[in-house]
């Protein structure tokens, strides 16, 4: 067995940090009477982007991956988390986008006075958090097993948030998710099993030093992939998440389609580029595109077909992540280096960032235009620009990165991966990219056309918004934009502590 | 030594005739309280011979009494399950006599 | 040693989960699904897995089941609806779900050699701690994140069943788990058999730290015990605002947390301990997420509230 | 020669076959849950294999997989619980299998 | 010794197997429930001679374990409605 080498670095306490900070909120909120829990949250959720900054900033400043060998165990017989540049840019991502979701939710899931504790905040901050620790372990994470236990975190975080308001479509919403979900960690552990089987190691650094081809390796390394295509619902196993996603309260709706989807799609990010053996297999790469394509395409045009707003979004999530699977064809045909200099690998990662802004702030605005109109149907949104106007703007300026319009982050991501495309010949990508942003057009127009539209007489506002939850919604719109600024060209620090074969 | 092996397999013996002739019984007995009556006998007399069987065996007090208490265990249970079946079977009766 | 037994066994378990998919009642799925269980509990022992057989044993034939036969009897009962699949849909899945057995049967029959283990790592490793159980010692020490992740899931897992309280009864107690008809066999198994089973499972977890056994396969037997004291109608189920119960619920992965803190200061970092010290920080571990699960897997079967609280 | 781990690998990969065959085909939950439950066995098995042919060092199972066993089948059995108290609350609310109607007749304001 | 040990273990498992005819043919729940507690008594026996035989005391605590839960399925069984057929309109091959 060849010892992996992993040494704990000196930053790397924060690494446990940023895994139990959540847990430790989560456990208070529980125990310590649930009147708090807000504020227990609000405690918790600085103290995590504090902790996600300071890992990102000492991945900048040593250059290096930030590692910690729990207990002293030295994988692949004990654990090890680390933090490279990529899992660093997701976990302050994630940390953003939680902050921003617990201030929008800040008000709508406190304690009624009256009771000494009620069930819909108690619930939503504890999965919340519990939601957090199961991302950063997934980033963070280098044993197969250990992502195992990560996954399900996520599943038993996410599952509940869906059916939070326990009308009946939700409660069928969450069931048929968490069948999902199961199919999909059984996939993944069979998967384990057999590499366990074959070479002694679930580390991640170990299995590549280790793995070659052989069906064993195969056949694991599929089930995986489809298990996991499963929880990040490709097509065509997608059917779980429009209800899912739509039926849960709008800030639970948008952590589950900015982060929660992208846990999976990470996962296999790694799994192939950082265990499979290399060069990867052609044929799989392709077959992951064109189910990217499909997704991309049918996706966005039942999106386009939707009569409620929610379901729109969330089939147009359903189709965004169909752009992350374009991937891996773009980055193995390309002639960089390593995969992490090539622009396709650069715009993929820059897709998942900017959608996950992008999508959590349109949520969030579905969210509010339906508080304040009493309902969310397309053809009826008449007038929202004059009851949340701010909230509209943030619709459209999200829209704007889901079209790939400049200026925006989605605009510069689909930019690189068409640069991407045409430089290795991949003329179908280049046509469902394409495609995609027209129809992507198509629905984002469709709902700020009726948004903006006269009110229709007698309109009046059900509810009062407060101003700052509108310009929580506009700010994660705004900084889906700003990504659009970055220079079209691989980023270093995505590759920082990046290691693997040439 | 050859005495104590001896009685092991006489009464081990014994235990899975006890044990066939449950599992005969519960094959082949026409109705459910009958069959339950005959996989009693296997649960009490089967396991008990068993247990007997393997008792002069047993390599230390421990193991012996935690033998002692699995016989004495498998006995509640047995005399307990069978009630609640006979009841539930006198229950299903009660409520659809055809059955 | 021949084969032969084993192959009866394995024939005998995959017969009956043969019949478990295929049978029409839903019950009748669940006993064949406990019957499984038991079988699979030899199938451990077999695989020389003593600790994994007494967790299959303590959940198949115990926790799973109950669950499931609870969830029978209350499920309302439907009119038969011959929702036969469409032909071509079942022979489709059956030849997908074949090729799949195939593939990982051939797998399996090539062992690669020499086997892929990590046994003597562990092995070399067990001295500095004094125990003597090395599943305790991988789930405790080397892989003690796993385990205390997982404990942080049945937490979650008992928030979501919570969740699923309608408004009103938020707070209040789970539906009972009375007998359909109260019986004097059942009321004496239920006075008789706890203490006996409360000292298997405080051995069990006990006797964990250096022979088969530890915190689930104990945690799992007490949870027994508490279900059956409710199935006899001797206690209801606690309401789920009460603090003690909450307070229980935690106990278990706060003592882990804070062993895990402690490690900052007395050992290595965290999750490690001072080898000095091992042995009686991780029994005290133990005990306590065992008195947690007993609790976590008790409140699991009952369920969500169904009362609104007194 | 077949040895002893490499039957009850045959009988993991049968409980892997059988268990998807009845969770994609079965219509209602409770029996998906149920089939879900033998295909996690299946997993299961297919780990105690590998530590059976990994016993070494004095240990007749390599203890890391018996392990991530005990791991698994408590995550396995909290899915479960968690299923069975979503179809139960299903079944309050009047639904009764998966089969959903369309997501888009659902209508009322969400969140 | 030994040898007789495990032999026994094996009829053992080939008898109580018989019993899943039982389970299978039913027709009443209350006899597939016997089926199954008849191998939960002859898997804790087959334990019990195992663990004589191997030397490995600790499978005698499988065996306390079963007889300790072996009433619980049948103590399970009495929460459901008696009497009232629960087919689920699955009508699998």
């Amino acid at each position: 067995m060849m010892p992996a080498g992993y040494a704990t670095s000196e930053g790397g306490a924060l690494l446990v940090i940023a895994v139990m900070l959540p847990i430790v909120g989560m456990i208070a909120i529980f125990a310590l009477g649930l009147r708090r829990a807000e504020r227990i949250a609000f405690i918790i959720l600085p103290g995590g982007l504090f902790i996600a900054l300071a890992i990102a900033a000492e991945v900048a400043r040593t250059g290096a991956a930030v590692t910690y060998v729990l207990g002293g165990w030295q994988p692949p017989l004990g654990i090890a988390l680390q933090a490279d540049g990529l899992s660093a840019t997701l976990m302050v991502l994630t940390a953003l986008i939680l902050c921003a979701v617990g201030l929008f939710a800040r008000g709508t899931f406190s304690t009624p006075p009256d009771m000494s504790e009620a069930r819909r905040p108690m619930v939503f901050w504890t999965l919340m958090l519990g939601l957090w620790s199961a991302l950063n372990t997934v980033f963070l994470g280098q044993d197969l097993f250990n992502l195992f236990v990560a996954l399900e975190l996520l599943t038993f975080s996410a599952v509940p948030l869906v059916c939070l308001d326990g009308r009946r479509e939700t409660v069928q919403a969450a069931l048929r998710y968490l069948l999902f979900a199961l199919i999909g960690s059984v996939f993944y552990l069979l998967g384990a099993a057999l590499l366990y089987g074959a070479y002694g190691t679930l580390d991640m650094a170990g299995l590549r030093l280790q793995a070659h081809y052989n069906p064993a390796t195969s056949v694991a390394l599929g089930l995986m992939i489809v298990g996991l295509m499963a929880k990040a619902a490709l097509f065509p196993l997608h059917l779980w998440l429009p209800p899912a996603h739509a039926g849960a309260p709008a800030a639970a709706s948008a952590v589950l389609s900015a982060l929660v989807v992208k846990a999976p799609f990470f996962l296999i990010l790694r799994l192939w580029f950082d265990v499979a053996p290399q060069p990867g297999n052609q044929l799989a790469a392709q077959m992951l595109a064109w189910l990217g394509i499909f997704s991309i395409v049918f996706c966005s045009i039942i999106a386009l077909r939707q009569v409620r707003l929610k379901l729109m979004i969330a089939y147009s999530t359903v189709a965004q992540i169909g752009y992350l699977f374009l991937v891996f064809p773009l980055v193995m045909a390309s002639d960089a280096p390593s995969a992490w200099q090539s622009i396709g690998w650069t715009g993929g990662v820059l897709q998942l960032v900017s959608h996950a802004l992008a999508k959590a702030s349109m949520f969030l605005a579905a969210g509010l235009i339906a508080e304040a109109l009493g309902h969310d149907r397309i053809d009826n949104l008449n007038g929202a620009v004059t009851a949340v106007p701010i909230s509209v703007a943030a619709f459209g300026l999200a829209g704007l990165s889901l079209m790939g319009l400049p200026p925006s982050g989605g605009f510069v991501a689909k930019l690189m991966l068409l640069t991407a495309a045409t430089e290795t010949a991949n003329w179908w990508i280049v046509a469902a990219i394409l495609v995609g942003g027209i129809l992507a057009a198509s629905y984002v127009f469709r709902v700020l056309g009726r948004a903006m539209a006269a009110p229709k007489i007698g309109f009046k506002t059900l509810a009062h918004i407060p101003l700052y939850r509108e310009l929580v919604v506009l700010g994660l719109a705004i900084s889906a934009v700003v990504l659009g600024f970055v220079p079209l060209q691989p980023f270093a620090f995505l590759g920082i502590g990046r290691v693997g074969l040439p | 030594m050859i005495l104590v092996d001896m009685f092991t397999m006489a009464a081990v013996g014994a235990g899975m005739f006890f044990f066939l002739a449950g599992t005969v019984g519960l094959l082949r007995f026409p109705d459910t309280l009958s069959r339950l009556h005959a996989l009693t006998k296997a649960d009490n007399l089967g396991f008990g011979f068993i247990v007997l069987g393997l008792l002069p065996q047993s390599p230390d007090v421990l193991s012996g009494l935690k033998l002692v208490v699995v016989w004495l265990l498998v006995q509640l249970a047995a005399a307990t399950a069978g009630q609640l079946i006979a009841q539930f079977v006198g229950l299903e009766r009660r409520r659809d006599p055809a059955a | 040693m021949t084969l032969l037994p084993d192959l009866a066994l394995v024939l005998l378990i995959l017969t009956a989960a043969v019949w478990t998919v295929a049978v029409r009642d839903r019950r009748d799925a669940v006993i064949g699904f406990i019957v499984v269980g038991l079988l699979l509990s030899l199938a451990w022992v077999r695989l020389n897995a003593v600790d994994v057989a007494l967790t299959e044993a303590a959940i198949g034939g115990g926790a799973t089941g109950l669950l499931l036969l609870r969830a029978c009897a209350r499920l309302v009962p439907r009119p038969a609806e011959s929702v036969l699949p469409h032909p071509a849909m079942w022979i489709l899945t059956g030849l997908l779900c074949s090729v799949i057995a195939a593939g990982l049967a051939a797998i399996v029959v090539m062992p690669v050699e020499p086997p892929a283990t990590l046994a003597p790592e562990a092995a070399a490793n067990m001295g500095e701690l004094g125990l003597g159980n090395p599943v305790t010692v991988v789930l405790l020490a080397y892989r003690a994140l796993d385990t205390l992740l997982e404990k942080v899931v049945l937490v979650l897992a008992l928030i979501g069943v919570w969740t699923l309280t309608p408004e009103q009864f938020w707070g209040g107690a789970p539906a009972s788990l009375r007998a359909q008809q109260s019986s004097g066999a059942l009321r004496l198994l239920a006075q008789v058999l706890p203490p006996v089973g409360v000292v298997i499972g405080v051995y069990l977890v006990w006797n964990g730290a250096d022979h088969p056994g530890g915190t689930f396969q104990g945690g799992t037997v007490l949870a027994a015990m508490w279900l059956l004291v409710m199935m006899a109608d001797l206690r209801e189920p606690p309401e789920i605002r009460l603090h003690t119960l909450r307070l229980l619920v935690i106990l278990g992965p706060v003592v882990f947390l804070v062993a895990g803190f402690a490690g900052f200061w007395i050992a290595n970092g965290f999750l490690s301990y001072p080898p000095a010290f091992a042995k009686p920080i991780i029994v005290i571990v133990e005990a306590a997420l065992a008195l947690s699960i007993a609790v976590i897997l008790g409140m699991l079967v009952a369920g969500p509230a169904a009362r609104a609280p007194r | 020669m077949i040895g002893t781990a490499t039957v009850y690998g045959l009988c993991a990969s049968g409980l892997v076959a059988i268990g998807l065959y009845g969770l994609v085909l079965h219509p209602t939950p409770l029996r998906k849950v149920i089939a879900f439950n033998l295909l996690g066995s299946g997993t299961f098995v297919l780990f105690g294999v590998a530590a059976r042919r990994g016993g070494a060092a004095g240990f007749l199972a390599d203890p890391v997989p018996q392990a991530m066993v005990i791991t698994g089948i408590v995550v396995a059995f909290a899915s479960t619980a968690l299923a069975v108290a979503l179809l139960l609350r299903l079944q309050e609310t009047g639904a009764s299998s998966i089969e959903t109607t369309p997501p888009e007749q659902q209508d009322n304001g969400a969140s | 010794m030994i040898d007789f040990l495990y032999g026994a273990a094996a009829l053992l498992l080939l008898l109580t197997g018989l019993g899943l005819a039982r389970m299978m043919w039913g027709p009443a729940p209350a006899d597939r429930m016997m089926a199954a507690q008849l191998l939960g008594t002859g898997g804790g026996a087959i334990a019990l001679l195992i663990a004589t035989a191997s030397g490995i005391t600790a499978i005698i605590d499988i065996a306390l374990v079963l007889a300790l839960l072996a009433a619980f399925a049948a103590v399970a069984l009495t929460l459901g409605e008696p009497g009232t057929k629960q087919p689920d309109g699955q009508a699998n091959p």
